[in-house]
């Protein structure tokens, strides 16, 4: 891996050289909460100025980038007999994503496992994903953060240019060529063993700061003998099957798919939308039966599919506890709390 | 020649709500001509007792979906003539432009789709998309963008979503505004071309003088507030509305009537351009003389006219608040509301005449008493009077059942009543 | 250095030729099709017969009995149905389709010659291969009968490989017997058809009953050892093969000899819409074929 | 719509071309305006349907026809009837609005004795007037489609599934599913009230787009949490009537909302100044008022 540092400075120069010739997506601030705290959100800026790198979390994942909610898998043309199918992957041009956290980053690279590697890769998340640049920047933890837990406070790979900030700069990994040359465009420096040490004491720094905790110790085996606890029930009776939980959470990909005959009669479209599994008619067939009739059993699904099938397949969990679900929860129902329940561990 | 006519008309077709004509000539004497209005009263002013302000606006919008924006904002002013809330600059000029395009779509939709078919000889609107695709295209057009910059601006074209006590819950954006402009700039010719058209219908000679009652406009043509005035030359304030209404409750109608200085009076397009003609837009100015109509004129069918110049004036004039939003610098867009007992009125200046709300609160905020008093019930008694002249007049000269139907038909839509509206 | 990001393209035109499980293309990529026959086999079952349109990709098509295949109707809907035909008719398939929501009913009402999309094969298979020189026990529930008349045929073009072939079928009524016309032709080719219905009429000869009590005679006439060599296939609804894989495991069957075919909802057939998944497990892809031991390790599967 | 055009098909299944008829009861015909506010697509809409029957726009009028789509709600026996000869006529009877479906803001006034209603608006002039009910209390109803006003991208989308054959199927989960879709930021976290949590989803979070808590228009979801979504309301500060005041706006939550009504207090307020009233009793929320002082 290459490290350089650069001064504090010189990332708007670094903003300004990326913006010139192409589209940035960063944290910007949309709001403010009714405890006038900002809300933030992932958009598009022009303007460095706009972009607040020192955001806690933003409300929604940037996951409506590179998996839109509502996306046309296909279109058709109805002719007097017969059809025509028309794929577009809806891509249009390269996104730079300017100031990711790792938990964002290490979301993309479990999506990436899913919907890239396995048989059957899905082009319209691929081409996306083919399509992003990525400057990942370093966070604070906030209250509800248990990355750590889930070994997704840093990041190895999936980015182009991660900075951390050590003081009056920036220190920067660097994953790409792309990212090396347009490193060249603004003044950087080798590190030296003092801006190491700045590094390695911010991230203990850090590390100090969590608050939140999952122990995932023997996680797969705990949730499959807990399988009928009565735990589930608890949290099931306060879900509201809203949904709200996997639509803003960064790794969760299911989807439903319509289609649907435009009015016209003249054209059709395949139409896929995120979905959660939570939703009351998830696992409904044909005919009405359920596989999952009771919302309990549909919120325990989530967990199970996220802390144990996804840890079975690809030795990890498809969480990165960002604590987006439980902060956007209006239930109030959380990963740290849920979990801690299951293993019978009270506080 | 002695006629007997016969007219029976159950529950009449092209208007808003329920209503029903009966006239009947015996040997070319009038026996007698009736408007009768049989909707189904929904008890609005009852539901609201008891409740919240916060519901008031929401609710009551719902007393009709063809001028919900209208109930609105008359339910928002009343509530904060009542906690003494003065809205912003900015939040008048929003609100005057949602008044706007609920007025041009609301007299698109009554000069094209609901009277328009009279003059075109057709049923409705249906055989002219075929027999006149050009007409209807362009009258989708202007419908379109009133409903458009009413979604942009109030959250949705019907029974609103933004616009609350206090200002709105969000502001459109300043782009989106700005690409209405090119828009108005075209509905404007697309009303010369309706002028055009007009011009080529014969609007019935009739007229029988009355009484005009409307928000009187100091500066500007009046949509929102203000004085009352008539064309009899009362003037009231607009908590003293009751003077102005005097309702009272008839047997052949579900409906209240109104009276003022004769036994009744009317209100709506035609009404407000004959207290404010002067405040009218210079090219909607225009449009009124080249019809002949300037006040203070008495023919009902005129109010067909009327509203085609107010389209014009509301098209011009919002194209004005539009460049004046784009000017400001946007704040807030609402102000705290505490609640405060007393009493408030709103008056506003909808698509068929004048709207009042009132209501009385305890210092919670609670609803006391709910009054609202609709156009159309203030013209319920003026119809009535122009029918029975009308078949009068008509009979005296001989005319036939289908012409004198036709007539009366064609009178009772040129007011574009809205009867379930008046039946809340 | 020129700054601007340079854009990578996936070519987004539907791969016209060939079909491979890790090609960006295949996605989306549909066979367009005709449907060339369809035979009416009860009042709410149809048989249709559809031929991949390209002659090229017709041959290409290859499948094994137990895998399905994902059927689209533009504008009406897309929905998974198992290969009810031969393997050795590749790109020329057989689907037997219960009328049971949108696009099924739709179905029920298009003619012959119109054109649909298939994508597939997907899904794991019953391994036929394995089962060569054993017993089989073909067991069928209802429209179970479809998944596993590919099994049938297979067995059929492949007779001198089994040892005792054996159908054992159960339907509601005797008018919701399906493929009443092949029984012949099985039976022609020494495979041992045992049908019961639960509820009979006047026309029907045969036993009256669960599928069970069939098996239970069945089974009094074998003797141990044959069970030592014997596959079983289980296809019908999840009440029905839980019963019927106890029974086989009295009978000291393994449970990785049982094979059961799991139906649940389904959105791509490629493990993404995560909609088939029991506990975890994608059904579509590592079903809908599954041997029994598996089934019971899967939480929520039955 | 007069004229017959050549009947359509689909992938060559001829299409059901329905003859339609629209009938309002009670109700402030917003949900008809919808149809005809569908400038862009109004004429592709139209050669789906044969109009016979719409008062609000046309003169020729037809009994003959496949699907009514009754909008409002009954209050009055003469309602009563012409619905049962529209039941009679209709092959397939849709209830168009939360006034149809529900009773809409209608049944706000079943809050009250009908005969206070009618003296507080009318005095003692006779009016007739029963408590508002949705159709379905009257004949069998084929067909809800919710929201107050409906949706027009919703009845287009049923409009072509019913010529296609296609089952009309509603969403089941709650608004606050399409709400985060649409990038929202929770009213809650605004400070705002909001019944999406628990109301049908289908609108595209129409009123939280606008940053407008939903009022539950369109009823219950399938499974609504109601238990849970008091239980919210109140963490985040807002009185029992606030929530009241929505679960009983447009009839949806009927029976959860006379539940919740009964279980609060009835709190007495200073009886009116102006205006007299008749004794009258209204449980839960504010405001039970006693008749007593007439000082008009
Ligand atoms: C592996 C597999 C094999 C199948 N084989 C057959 C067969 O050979 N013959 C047969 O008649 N049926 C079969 N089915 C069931 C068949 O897929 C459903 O009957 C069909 O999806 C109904 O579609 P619809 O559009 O008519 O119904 P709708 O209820 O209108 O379906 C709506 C949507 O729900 C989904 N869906 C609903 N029910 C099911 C279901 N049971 N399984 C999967 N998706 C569902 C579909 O994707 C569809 O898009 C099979 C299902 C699976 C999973
Ligand atoms: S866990 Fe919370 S966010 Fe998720 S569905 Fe349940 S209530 Fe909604
Ligand atoms: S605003 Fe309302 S609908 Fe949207 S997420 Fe929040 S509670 Fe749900
Ligand atoms: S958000 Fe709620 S009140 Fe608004 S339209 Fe949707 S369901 Fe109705």
């Amino acid at each position: 891996m290459i490290f350089k540092v650069f001064d504090k400075k010189e990332l708007k120069k670094l903003f300004d050289v990326l913006s010139s010739d192409n589209s940035i997506v960063g944290p910007v601030e949309i709001g403010a909460d009714r405890n006038d705290q900002p809300i933030y959100a992932f958009s598009l800026v022009s303007d460095f100025n706009n972009i607040k790198l020192n955001y806690s979390t933003t409300k929604l994942p940037a996951k409506k980038f590179f998996l839109p909610f509502k996306e046309d898998l296909a279109t058709f043309t109805i002719k007097e007999h017969g059809w025509q199918k028309n794929v577009d992957y809806n891509i249009d041009r390269p996104y730079i994503f300017f100031g990711l956290h790792a938990c964002d980053i290490n979301a993309l690279n479990k999506l990436d496992k899913v919907l890239m590697g396995s048989t059957y890769p899905m082009p319209y998340y691929a081409a996306k994903r083919k399509n992003m640049f990525i400057v990942g920047i370093d966070c604070a933890p906030q209250p509800y953060c248990f990355c750590r837990s889930m070994g997704s406070d840093t990041v190895l790979h999936g980015f182009d240019m991660f900075l951390t900030d050590i003081g009056e700069e920036y220190f920067a990994e660097i994953l790409s060529d792309t990212a090396y040359n347009f490193l060249k465009k603004i003044n950087t420096r080798d590190p030296v063993e003092a801006d190491h040490f700045l590094y390695m004491k911010s991230v203990s720094e850090k590390n100090k700061k969590f608050t939140a905790h999952v122990d995932t110790t023997d996680l797969t085996k705990i949730l499959d003998m807990e399988f009928q606890s009565e735990v589930w029930k608890h949290w099931g009776q306060q879900c509201l099957a809203c949904g709200t939980c996997s639509n803003v959470c960064p790794t969760c990909y299911c989807y439903g798919v319509e289609e649907t005959v435009d009015i016209n009669l003249k054209s059709a479209r395949k139409t896929k939308s995120l979905y959660s599994c939570n939703l009351i008619d998830f696992a409904e067939v044909a005919g009405g039966h359920n596989f999952r009739p009771e919302q309990h059993i549909r919120l325990k699904y989530r967990y199970y599919h996220k802390h144990r099938g996804f840890v079975e397949a690809y030795e990890e969990s498809l969480c990165v506890g960002c604590g987006r679900c439980g902060e956007s929860c209006l239930a109030g129902i959380r990963v740290p709390e849920v979990i801690a329940s299951v293993r019978r561990q009270e506080d | 020649m002695k006629i007997d006519c016969n007219v029976n008309i159950r529950h009449l077709t092209r208007v808003e709500g329920h209503g029903n004509i009966n006239i009947k000539i015996t040997g070319g004497k009038l026996e007698h001509a009736k408007w009768e209005v049989v909707e189904t009263p929904r008890f609005f002013e009852a539901m609201l007792v008891g409740k919240r302000w916060e519901n008031a606006p929401w609710i009551s919008g719902r007393i009709c979906g063809i001028c919900s924006i209208g109930h609105t904002l008359a339910s928002i002013r009343a509530i904060e003539n009542a906690f003494g809330i003065i809205p912003t600059e900015l939040t008048s000029k929003l609100r005057l432009l949602l008044k706007h395009m609920e007025t041009l779509q609301s007299h698109i939709l009554h000069l094209y789709f609901l009277s328009g078919p009279d003059f075109l000889n057709a049923g409705s609107v249906f055989p002219l998309i075929e027999s006149h695709p050009d007409v209807v295209l362009r009258a989708a057009g202007m419908k379109l963008l009133a409903n458009d910059l009413c979604d942009c601006v109030g959250g949705r074209r019907l029974h609103p979503t933004r616009t609350i006590v206090g200002g709105f819950t969000m502001l459109p954006e300043k782009a989106e505004l700005k690409g209405f402009k090119d828009r108005l700039i075209k509905a404007k010719d697309d009303l010369i071309s309706t002028a055009d058209l007009f011009q080529t219908f014969s609007i019935p000679d009739f007229s029988r003088e009355t009484e005009f009652v409307s928000l009187k406009g100091e500066r500007n043509y009046p949509f929102i507030g203000g004085d009352l005035v008539s064309t009899d030359g009362v003037i009231k304030k607009e908590h003293e509305y009751k003077l102005m209404t005097n309702e009272h409750l008839v047997e052949q109608s579900t409906s209240k009537w109104s009276r003022l200085s004769r036994n009744s009076f009317a209100v709506g397009a035609l009404a407000r351009i004959n207290n404010n003609f002067d405040l009218l837009h210079p090219i909607a100015n225009e449009i009124a003389l080249s019809f002949g109509l300037k006040p203070v004129n008495h023919n009902p069918y005129m109010n067909n006219i009327a509203q085609l110049v107010e389209c014009v004036h509301v098209v011009m004039e919002s194209a004005d608040l539009i460049d004046e939003f784009l000017d400001t610098e946007l704040g807030e867009p609402k102000q705290k509301v505490i609640p405060k007992s007393g009493t408030g009125v709103g008056a506003v200046e909808v698509p068929r005449g004048i709207l009042y709300h009132c209501y009385e609160f305890d210092d919670t905020g609670h609803i006391l008493k709910c009054d609202c008093v609709i156009p159309t019930s203030q013209n319920h008694a003026n119809i009535q009077h122009d029918l029975e002249e009308l078949a009068k007049q008509y009979a005296e000269i001989g005319r036939q059942d289908r012409e004198i139907e036709l007539l009366a038909e064609m009178l009772v839509r040129s007011y574009d009543p809205c009867i379930s509206c008046s039946v809340h | 250095m020129d700054t601007h990001l340079k854009f990578t393209d996936i070519k987004t035109e539907g791969r016209q030729k060939s079909h491979r499980r890790d090609d960006f293309e295949a996605f989306e990529f549909t066979y367009k099709s005709e449907i060339t026959n369809i035979h009416q086999l009860t009042e709410m079952e149809n048989l249709y017969r559809i031929q991949i349109l390209d002659p090229e990709e017709r041959k290409r098509f290859t499948f094994q009995p137990g895998q399905f295949l994902m059927l689209e109707l533009p504008g009406i809907g897309e929905a998974p149905f198992s290969i009810s035909s031969p393997p050795s008719r590749h790109g020329d398939v057989e689907l037997c389709i219960r009328k049971a929501g949108n696009l099924t009913n739709f179905l029920a009402k298009i003619s012959r010659g119109t054109h649909v999309g298939i994508r597939g094969p997907f899904g794991t298979n019953f391994p036929m291969e394995k089962m060569h020189s054993q017993n089989i026990f073909l067991i069928a529930g209802g429209l179970g009968l479809a998944p596993l008349r590919s099994a049938i045929a297979y067995a059929q073009d492949n007779r001198s490989r089994f040892n005792n072939v054996e159908i054992i079928y159960g339907a509601k009524d005797p008018s919701q017997l399906l493929f009443t016309y092949q029984y012949d032709t099985w039976q022609a080719d020494d495979i041992n058809l045992n049908i019961i219905v639960e509820k009979t009429d006047p026309s029907w000869k045969g036993p009256v009953g669960l599928i069970t009590k069939i098996l239970e005679e069945i089974f009094s006439k074998k003797d141990d050892d044959f069970f030592k060599n014997t596959y079983a296939i289980v296809c019908g609804p999840p009440v029905m093969f839980k019963f019927v894989c106890n029974m086989l495991g009295q009978k000291d069957i393994p449970m990785q000899k049982m094979f059961v075919s799991l139906e649940r909802r389904m959105h791509c057939g490629m493990g993404k819409c995560c909609r088939c998944n029991v506990g975890s497990t994608y059904t579509c892809l590592k079903g809908p074929v599954f041997d029994y031991w598996s089934v019971m390790n899967l939480k929520e599967a039955i | 719509m007069a004229g017959d055009k050549a009947a359509k098909t689909y992938l060559g299944v001829p299409l059901f071309r329905p003859k339609v008829a629209f009938f309002e009861l009670s109700s402030c015909e917003g949900c008809q305006l919808q149809i005809v506010n569908n400038e862009a697509t109004l004429i592709d809409f139209f050669s789906l349907v044969e109009v016979v029957n719409f008062r609000e726009a046309m003169t020729e009028r037809s009994d003959n026809y496949d699907i009514a789509f009754v909008e409002g709600s009954i209050t009055r026996s003469d309602e009563r009837e012409r619905l049962k000869k529209i039941r009679a006529n209709a092959k397939i009877l849709v209830a168009l609005g939360s006034c149809a479906c529900f009773g809409g803001v209608n049944q706000l006034k079943n809050r009250f004795d009908q005969a206070w209603v009618k003296n507080e608006v009318y005095g003692n002039f006779p009016v007739e007037t029963e408590a508002a009910r949705p159709l379905e209390d009257v004949v069998k109803v084929d067909l809800n489609i919710f929201g107050c006003p409906v949706k027009k991208e919703e009845v287009e989308k049923i409009v072509i599934n019913l010529a296609l054959g296609k089952a009309i199927v509603h969403p089941k989960y709650p608004v606050c599913m399409e709400c985060k879709a649409n990038e929202n930021i929770c009213l809650f976290d605004l400070g705002e009230p909001c019944l999406g949590p628990v109301t049908r989803g289908g609108c595209d979070s129409w009123c939280p787009n606008s940053k407008f808590g939903c009022w539950g228009c369109r009823g219950p979801a399938e499974d609504a949490n109601i238990e849970q979504m008091k239980f919210i309301m109140k963490e985040y500060g807002f009185s029992e009537e606030v929530m009241l005041d929505r679960l009983e706006c447009f009839g949806g939550f009927k029976t959860y909302a006379e539940e919740f009504r009964k279980s609060l207090p009835t709190v007495v307020t200073p009886s009116r100044k102006l205006f007299g009233t008749p004794p009258l009793k209204i449980r839960g929320g504010r405001g039970s008022y006693d008749s007593g002082e007439k000082d008009k």
